[in-house]
């Protein structure tokens, strides 16, 4: 078994901790893992993107060339990664700043208002959790237990105290994918 | 009444600056979300601002566009 | 060996330089590798060590030419552009007989260029961007574990040879996180101050002095025919590379770094398809693998090398070839990284496929 | 309705590549206005720097060129000395002014080269994710300094404008503070006095201009002000500190 | 042209730069060709142009960019630890499509090494000494004539591709005085702003904006594939060698620079006994004529590579040969001149003589 | 008959390089002195700069490191910070540590590294043949100001102690003179304070020493001295410009 | 005809000038001249020659492997051109600080005090134009009066008077080439 | 007498700054020759030598080696 999902969207945006805890997640859950971050203009602006991996076996190159997966957070990550979508592939979709429909048929795609929720959640900042755990829940590369774990062990210190929202996030993300997948 | 201070939504980053400055409050972060994600700025109650400019001096992103002050009604001829 | 633990590779190759014992660390940041710094910032004072921020490149690697000359273990790491700066004391760190290591994080270029991986800094590493016949050891990893491991080697081969030790990596080796173990701690308590350091004569007899001034040519020729005859050596018995399904190959695909790792799923994709293909991956740049090259000219078809340059190793390749197969080359330039796929197909139209 | 302020043309309708909340921007349109009213524009040559303002070019419309990290001061000289007719001024970070670029600083300074610099002092280096800068604070944390800047680890804050004013090739050096719109107005008015001293031949001339690094700093930007104007104006006061006759 | 003066080498390149049409120099001194920048000091003021000693080579060489960034025909010279310095620079200037004139006086390296004539910098001007993937114009003059000439060709080149022109010399024809004629004064009132020159918009419609950054890599490996496109330009039109006495030769030396110069008087003694030897001397080292090489390899038992380092050159030789025929070196290092008997009697080793 | 004066050992046996009457001998000697009466020789690096005094390590008599030009500074510091009970000190010439070296130097001071610089003002790069340095006085006619220094092409001359003591780092700066029995008497005492700054560990030390150079000078070693005490000293005066508690 | 001629000495022995000066003659006569020097450690202190040669040929390499004659002013020089010096090649000394004795027999020797000599015509350092012109009397490389003319063009402006007694040195060294030449 | 200033004279390099600054102008250049071609420095009048050392103070090339003083005869017991 081999998963790899692209994130992608503006600094500032939570690409990275996204990737980097789903990461973890795979690494503690005793998978190969890869995390390949990719930043805009030194630090400020643009946009970032990574690539994760998650596999059974040794993995030869971290690059996602044709994305089985992707966590799409601004337009210009709609328009670089669409065309690159493997047939059958999935995109997530920050519908809240990302106006464009989707072209390609022959993915699948979920799109969420993320900010929105988050907002509604409590923190608008969660919005990449709710993507990362819908993604998740409905690909199963890591388990949502292992993610939850994983969260605790990034949110330490001053930061203990968004574990709650963060999780709230989680569980958010969860019943968005089931409500995709038609599950109950 | 034309409004005294002309904010491009779309530069807007939402910093907060002309906000805290603004010697009558009458700024403030608005639900909008622009193309780039920030909730832009506005102006709520033109009345009360004094075209003072403060908001314009400190915007660091050429979101304050104009300031401008009613001409003083002339009294009599 | 201790736990997996999943990092950036460009923490990663810091701490496992503080393990192989980096006593001293000055340095200047640049992206693609600020963590590296950043990291040696928080861990070097926690034990005792040396770290400083350094005015420029400059001169972090005249400080690190000054810390070399106690015989202290010492590093800087920097990308593209600061390492241009460096050569200068490159040039002079190898005349003088000092050892260091250096980590060069390539980013695109020229000039400014942009902070996406590239291995455009091959010519520089390993034929001398700076003044003068000289030579570093030039070690490229592949995978975020081998950087670390080769961080012991790094710093045993310079204190062995006494020379410069540069490991070229890049920015996706930098900012990829993959889980690592870290081996042994260096007995750093054991490190004796060589009998060649300049710390003050003390108890000493001689005096130490070091200097790559030699005023007369004849005096500066047989320094320099010291040299090469440390680097006769080198190429004798430091040469190091891995042979990647290469038993049945038919064809070859020479690469290093990132892009090597990058080939081996191209190879991959050939080899569903039946097609025997193998890898021949340097490690170490300068001593080049040239015989390995030799030895296989006469099993394969061609050779295909592929890198994040106009073509580079490229030259190294063909005169290990000698004109006896084909060399063709696929390369992709200014921090573009080229994708498993697109090796492949540009191999397979090599072989009319 | 009377136009109190209108924003240049200068400054470009492009995105700034900045932090919300960033000074950067501030400084730009303090140096597009001063451009406008002086009527050099058209005659400007900026040199922009390695740090977040990489891209000025983007935000400030005039010809430019983008140095090397820190040597904008001598490319600077590289084109002034050829075009003397050029208005040629530099945009720094306190990381490639002070740090790596000091010594291109210190020698057009010394030579009284006809250039202007503006010099943003954040107190680390921004672009690259906030490593100390020769201005960082004692006591300050910097992804460089976790444990906070000590002088014996790490030396001494660097105050550029009264180094270089022992010089004698400065025609004008000053330090303003671009925290409050008073601030911001006076910031206006030294650079308008170092772009006449270039105008007019009487040498080089800086002006620093104490801003601030919401991002690195982690503080929003309403606070990062604070934070300069409690914090950092104490250390790196505003002040002229060499003006010499003619300059105005 | 006029009458001859007996000049040094080093002081007539100057002239002749400034005749070439060089209206501004920056510059830092180094042995052995201080007498460049001195020269140029008394004669640019003289002739309103603009004269600069920088504080370093890293200043100069970026007032050097600064104002090939408006387009003037600007220079600067140095020798090897002083060329270090400027590496990226050059990178910068590579990759900002503007034209200047670097002259480098080689000297023993590494490090501070000597100040006697060396060809060690080699490789790091031919290959990049500094970071990405670049290329300058190399010109080898061999007499203190050629090198004057040279000058004119150097800025007509740089102004052609607006690029940078390397004019690769050492200390030996720096130093030594031959008697020279100039060339016409270059028609400098004639030179206008170009229009990409940042000079101020003035009446321009658009800005002009020079930078090596692009921070998309796509975008940056469209500048690059664009400066490859000017480098195959440039490899096929631009490439200049001499053949010596070439005609019937049975061997081939190759060389250049000083080195050339001195094995025509090996090659001399060679055909006083009859030997049938030549020389090919390239003369731009970038772009290496290899096709001349290979023109000659069926022709030739072998070729004979002599230099001044520990074997540059040869690699490009060895490149142009490809293993058809064996590539013979001799080299001498760290400032040591090779006398022509030396080089005669290496050459008839390999003869079996 | 008592000993009033006997050469220091620490200075060697080996003939200088220096031309005749080159004050760089009378500074290798009041160094040697000066390590000999404070027991430092036997801990001692010194730092050789590029420049006339490039072989300086055959005539100290002291382990040594040759530095690139100019980075003296900051080999010293390399060495320092991990051999803090080594006695560093380097020795620099106005073209190494004022020009090509600023950067390194004022970085150095600014850090407070615990280092010290000896600093030849010979007024012009003795070693290539005399061309301008950072202190060639205005009118000056060397090998690259043929028609004399002038400041509006050549820049100003740096006075380099007096820009260093607006920095918070460096513990002890001063100004002496070469030129005549007493100065040499007083340089030598400046030397001792800075050597003791180190030894104290109190920060960054350094004594600009006003030299000669009677070969590039075109003047009998007598004229040039008398030339140093007539038009250098006025425009570099000898004093201490920076000196902490604890400095003695 | 091509004549080649090394002079070495300490530097401000006036080796260098000795060697431009002898190149600007031939170049004036017409000659194909290459007048090469070598300084010792950058400027200061050391030793230092010239390689010149005049010619009526094309000169390819500048450097002389074996002196057909050397004029030597200091000890160090000595022991450096003896052994290279062609068989019946001419060695010129300044004895006043070279002590010792060549030890080859198959060179033509002539030693000569210059240094006293010099001091006798009243200019020490015109020592090098006594041996200098001794040189040319013995080889003919050019003519004398080539010689006296190039010196007029060298010593112009503040220099003029130093012609007198630099034609004094040469005149001198005429006279003592050809009392070894056995000439009168 | 012993001489009071003794002169190294392969060393010396003749640049007379001793000589320029001598009290008592009791150094002159003397007429030998060293093996570097100089005429070192002599003291020629030791009696007026007052041994003050400036000549040692001034010399570049550790060629005034020594200077002493006579001790002071004691008088009387
Ligand atoms: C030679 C070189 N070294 C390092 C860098 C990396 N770098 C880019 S910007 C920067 C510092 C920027 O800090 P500052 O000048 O303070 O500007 P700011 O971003 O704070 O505005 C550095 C170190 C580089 N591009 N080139
Ligand atoms: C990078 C580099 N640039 C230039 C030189 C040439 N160089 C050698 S010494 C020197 C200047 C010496 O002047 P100064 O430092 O004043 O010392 P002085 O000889 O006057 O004592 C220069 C420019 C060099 N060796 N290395
Ligand atoms: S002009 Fe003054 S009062 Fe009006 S919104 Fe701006 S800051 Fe507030
Ligand atoms: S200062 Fe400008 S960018 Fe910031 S919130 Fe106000 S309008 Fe928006
Ligand atoms: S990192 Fe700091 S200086 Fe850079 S743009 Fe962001 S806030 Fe501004
Ligand atoms: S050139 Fe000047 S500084 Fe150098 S040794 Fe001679 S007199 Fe001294
Ligand atoms: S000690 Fe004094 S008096 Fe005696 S020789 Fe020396 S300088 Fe003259
Ligand atoms: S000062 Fe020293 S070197 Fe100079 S003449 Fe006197 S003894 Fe000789
Ligand atoms: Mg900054
Ligand atoms: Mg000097």
């Amino acid at each position: 078994m081999e998963k790899g999902v692209v994130i992608s969207g503006f600094g500032g945006q939570g690409v990275m901790l996204a990737g980097e805890l789903l990461a973890e997640t795979g690494k503690e859950e005793g998978k190969f893992v890869t995390f390949l971050p990719s930043y805009g203009p030194e630090m400020r602006g643009g946009t970032a993107n990574c690539h994760v991996i998650i596999s059974d076996e040794e993995i030869a190159s971290p690059i996602i060339d044709h994305p089985e997966a992707a966590i799409i957070l601004n337009l210009p990550s709609l328009d670089k990664y669409e065309p690159l979508m493997k047939e059958d592939g999935l995109i997530i979709i920050n519908k809240s700043i990302v106006p464009k429909e989707v072209k390609r048929t022959d993915v699948k795609i979920l799109q969420v208002k993320a900010q929105e929720v988050a907002r509604d959640l409590g923190n608008e900042k969660t919005m990449n959790l709710i993507l990362l755990a819908a993604y998740v829940e409905i690909e199963k590369p890591v388990s949502i237990e292992g993610l939850k774990k994983a969260l605790r062990t990034f949110l330490t210190g001053r930061k203990e105290t968004l574990i709650e929202v963060n999780e709230k996030a989680i569980n958010k993300g969860i019943e968005i994918a089931r409500e995709f997948l038609g599950v109950k | 009444m034309e409004p005294k201070v002309i904010i491009n939504e779309q530069r807007c980053k939402s910093c907060g600056l002309c906000i805290s400055i603004c010697p009558k409050k009458v700024l403030r972060i608005s639900d909008k979300i622009n193309s780039r994600g920030y909730h832009p700025a506005e102006l709520f109650d033109n009345e009360n601002c004094i075209s003072c400019g403060f908001c314009y001096l400190i915007c660091p992103d050429k979101a304050i566009v104009e300031v401008r002050r009613p001409e003083p009604v002339k009294q009599g001829g | 060996m201790g736990e997996k633990i999943l990092m950036k590779g460009s923490e990663a190759i810091a701490e496992a330089a503080i393990r192989a014992g980096a006593m001293a660390f000055y340095g200047y940041p640049i992206t693609p590798q600020n963590e590296t710094p950043e990291y040696f910032s928080r861990r070097m004072p926690e034990l005792g060590r040396t770290y400083l921020q350094a005015e420029s490149e400059v001169a972090a690697i005249n400080m690190v030419y000054g810390a070399a000359c106690t015989g202290t273990r010492v590093i800087t790491t920097s990308s593209s552009p600061g390492i241009s700066l460096m050569q200068e004391g490159f040039s002079y760190i190898a005349n003088s007989d000092v050892p260091c290591v250096v980590v060069n994080a390539m980013r695109g270029g020229p000039g400014l260029g942009d902070i996406a991986p590239a291995q455009a800094d091959y010519f520089q590493a390993t034929k001398g961007g700076g003044h003068g016949d000289y030579h570093s050891i030039v070690l490229a990893p592949h995978t975020v574990q081998e950087q670390c491991d080769m961080m012991y080697d790094a710093f045993d081969l310079a204190d062995k040879y006494r020379i410069m030790v540069v490991v070229l990596v890049d920015g996706l080796l930098g900012q990829m996180m993959e889980p690592v173990e870290f081996k042994d701690w260096a007995d750093v308590k054991s490190y004796k101050t060589p009998d060649w350091a300049t710390v003050g004569q003390g108890e000493r007899s001689n005096r130490n002095i070091i200097t790559s001034l030699e005023i007369l040519p004849e005096d500066l020729e047989k320094m320099n025919l010291k040299l090469q005859e440390k680097y006769r050596t080198i190429e004798e018995i430091e040469v190091r590379f891995e042979e990647y399904k290469m038993d049945d190959a038919e064809y070859v695909i020479t690469a290093f770094g990132t892009t090597a790792r990058i080939a081996k799923t191209s190879v991959n994709m050939a080899r569903k398809e039946g097609i025997r293909v193998g890898i021949i991956r340097p490690i170490t740049l300068y001593p080049f693998p040239y015989a390995v090259i030799e030895k296989r000219v006469n099993q394969v078809k061609f050779f295909f090398d592929v890198e994040m340059n106009a073509g580079q190793m490229l030259e190294d390749v063909r005169l290990g070839v000698n004109g006896k197969k084909p060399v063709y080359f696929y390369g992709r330039l200014g921090g573009m990284v080229p994708t498993a796929e697109e090796i492949y197909t540009a191999f397979k139209k090599q072989i009319g496929g | 309705m009377k136009l109190i302020y209108k924003a240049p043309d200068t400054m470009t309708e492009k995105d700034t590549t900045y932090c919300p909340g960033c000074p950067h921007g501030i400084a730009h349109r303090l140096i597009s206005e001063s451009l406008e009213e002086m009527n050099l524009v058209k005659k400007t040559v900026i040199v922009w720097p390695v740090g977040c303002s990489v891209f000025g070019y983007y935000f400030i419309g005039t010809d430019a060129v983008e140095a090397a990290h820190g040597r904008a001061c001598a490319m600077a000289t590289g084109i002034k000395r050829v075009h003397p007719e050029s208005f040629v001024m530099t945009y720094q970070g306190d990381g490639d002014l002070a740090s790596i670029g000091i010594a291109e600083t210190v020698h057009a300074a010394a030579r009284g080269e006809k250039i202007t610099t503006i010099f943003i002092n954040n107190g680390n280096y921004g672009m690259t994710g906030g490593q100390m800068a020769p201005t960082t604070l004692i006591g300050q944390v910097t992804t460089t300094t976790p444990y906070g800047r000590k002088p014996e680890a790490n030396g001494f804050p660097m105050h550029v404008p009264e180094m270089l004013a022992t010089l004698d090739g400065p025609a004008y050096v000053a330090r303003a503070a671009l925290d409050s719109p008073q601030h911001i107005i006076q910031a206006k008015k030294f650079i308008q006095k170092a772009f006449s001293a270039q105008a007019k031949r009487l040498g080089f001339s800086i002006v620093e201009l104490v801003s601030t690094c919401p991002t690195n700093w982690k503080m929003t930007p309403v606070e990062s002000m604070e934070r300069a104007r409690k914090e950092v104006l104490p250390v790196f006061p505003i002040g002229e500190f060499r003006v010499i006759k003619g300059v105005e």
